[in-house]
């Protein structure tokens, strides 16, 4: 059964990204939301990490706009939605984590 | 899926999700304000200690030098609450310098096997963790 | 499907009631069912009706009364963490010796296990917080 | 010396207001004087008194208006972030036209001046927050 | 000590020392209401952009999908309120896969150059704002 | 002119001890506060970044015995104070940075 996990916090200032898909299955799905969305920038370190994890990454458009991060600037392999995504994801998947 | 149909309702898997520290802030008092209040409701629960969380678990909290409640002692009570799965990730404890040692000694009477007292800290590592998360029907985090 | 949303911070100061706002309104908007929106820990000031946001910004409290209105939504404040904080209905006041309240409209005061209560019977919980 | 304290979370919430509290009562106990509390961001919530905590945990607010009785200390609520959040005076609940207020004894309100003056008028500013 | 006696006060060197993100957290937003309010008290102010603080000057921002206020256009008053040094650290713009292209224009006019004007970003390396910081008589962080 | 920094978030979930001690001058003191004190356990990684700090560091000891650090798993090179302690170290240097 897979798990829909929501990380909401920069991965440059706190672990909650990196704890998140440490403990993710592979067929699990991970959305970034509000400040979480900076996980997203490629050509980082938080990139990497994202690039080498098993379960699907998903970033919420509308905290990117907010942030000026432009979506040219989103690393490959994640996939942007909006709120609309974002039920469905939660619909999709048999439980949601939020890694607060 | 978790489900059983006796007693007229559904039993499903609670896993309260802990990774914050003890008194810097209260999520963890009111995580487990959470826990006891939910005993009552006969589901299949676990809390699941990682990152900072574990160091809810600590022996030896003494507040009294910051004016703050210790509420530690209360989770010597859930094994009389029937809550008896308590997951400690052993990276998680590694990365904090901590063993198994430096933790309380928690127990529960096991009523399937003559009420012996069994611990209710089960260490695992993060790969066993993620098989236990998998199962959940429901995680709430703090 | 069947949603229960909790939201763990109070308004303005982290984003986690907004986000929990627009989830809700768009799982509403798919024809999603709203079982509940628990509030807890700081959580529980969102439903004060003493805030007075600056006019150009949104008003985050107004907000949730207006969307339970117009959906019918069961919104709970957790009284345990209420009363750490300072919210409290009329009767709460009353038998505390307070000498007001502050509880705004749309939001009911109970109990704890009303959030295990929506775990239970949502499908899905979903958790705003910090 | 001349010291200024700053409180920027909400009780119970966070530590800091509990740090800031001991802080402030060392700092009087070794001879300092403390010129103002400045309470800003969440901080603001330190000043209702309409909380109710458990009876075996501490009373942050109690706790606050009365050091500030004993030592005649100077406890200010930032108004804009309070108006965010839902504290207000007397004159603040009357000018916003709401029909409730919930500022405690010991606080009161004023503008973000009242933190430059302190950071300018102390020998050091201290800061507690999350 | 950066006193100064003329005008009869203390000129305080005062740095806000900004580490957080926009909009995730409220504490961007209300220590530029802070600098704003604080710029009407003649000290000598400095801000620093620091960690994930250097997010606050990215351009672009469009808040309109989280019906949150966009507030990013206020930073391009601070010249006109002459708060004019804005240091940026280098290295936290280098991790974060930004390079100050990605930032806002924000530019002053410098009374002492025949109003000229010019650049309020400072590009600074760790190092070079550690010498900053030491020289600050009151730091405000958010 | 010499800074006292104060640090109040776990090391192991955040980065505000990693930067504060980045930031930090030689001649500044570090005092790890509140969740803070874990940077204070020996044998982390944290440890190793304090023993490689040119900052003196203390840490406040009612907020270790609250979380049942004893003071033998203090690394050596942080001392111990009381809250006298830390009124003193705010009042010794020139300013206070409280890294939240």
């Amino acid at each position: 059964m897979s798990i829909l996990h929501t990380v909401n916090k920069s991965p440059f200032q706190k672990n909650d990204l990196t704890s998140c898909l440490a403990h993710a299955n592979d067929d699990d799905a991970v959305l970034m939301i509000e400040d979480g969305v900076y996980g997203a920038i490629k050509g980082t370190q938080a990139a990497s990490q994202i690039a080498a994890a098993g379960a699907t990454v998903f970033v919420l458009g509308v905290d990117l706009a907010a942030r000026g991060i432009s979506e040219d600037k989103v690393a490959d392999g994640v996939s942007v939605v909006g709120y609309d995504g974002f039920v469905k994801l939660a619909a999709e998947h048999h439980a949601v984590n939020s890694w607060l | 899926m978790s489900e059983d149909m006796e007693d007229g309702g559904d039993i499903k898997k609670f896993m309260y999700m802990n990774r914050k520290a003890p008194y810097g802030t209260i999520y963890a008092l009111e995580a487990l304000e959470v826990v006891l209040i939910g005993a009552a409701f006969d589901q299949d629960v676990s809390l699941a200690f990682v990152d900072d969380g574990v160091f809810q678990l600590t022996k030896g909290q003494d507040t009294a030098g910051i004016g703050i409640k210790n509420f530690s002692p209360a989770f010597k009570a859930l094994g009389d609450y029937d809550v008896t799965k308590l997951y400690v990730e052993k990276e998680s404890l590694e990365e904090r310098g901590l063993t198994a040692d430096d933790l309380m000694d928690l127990v529960y009477e096991d009523e399937d096997d003559d009420w012996a007292e069994k611990p209710s800290i089960r260490l695992v590592s993060r790969d066993e963790l993620k098989t236990v998360l998998a199962e959940q029907d429901v995680i709430m985090s703090f | 499907m069947k949603f229960g949303v909790v939201v763990n911070e109070g308004p303005y100061t982290h984003q986690a009631s907004d986000s929990a706002y627009q989830f809700t309104k768009e799982a509403i908007a798919q024809g999603h069912e709203i079982i509940r929106v628990f509030f807890y820990h700081d959580g529980v000031n969102n439903g004060t009706r003493l805030t007075v946001p600056p006019g150009d910004d949104r008003h985050i409290q107004n907000n949730w009364s207006e969307l339970a209105k117009e959906h019918n939504l069961d919104m709970v404040v957790c009284i345990a963490a209420a009363q750490r904080r300072g919210i409290l209905d009329e009767n709460e006041a009353k038998r505390q010796g307070k000498d007001a309240d502050n509880i705004a409209e749309g939001f009911r005061i109970s109990g704890l296990g009303q959030l295990i209560e929506a775990g239970i019977q949502a499908d899905r919980l979903v958790t705003f917080g910090d």
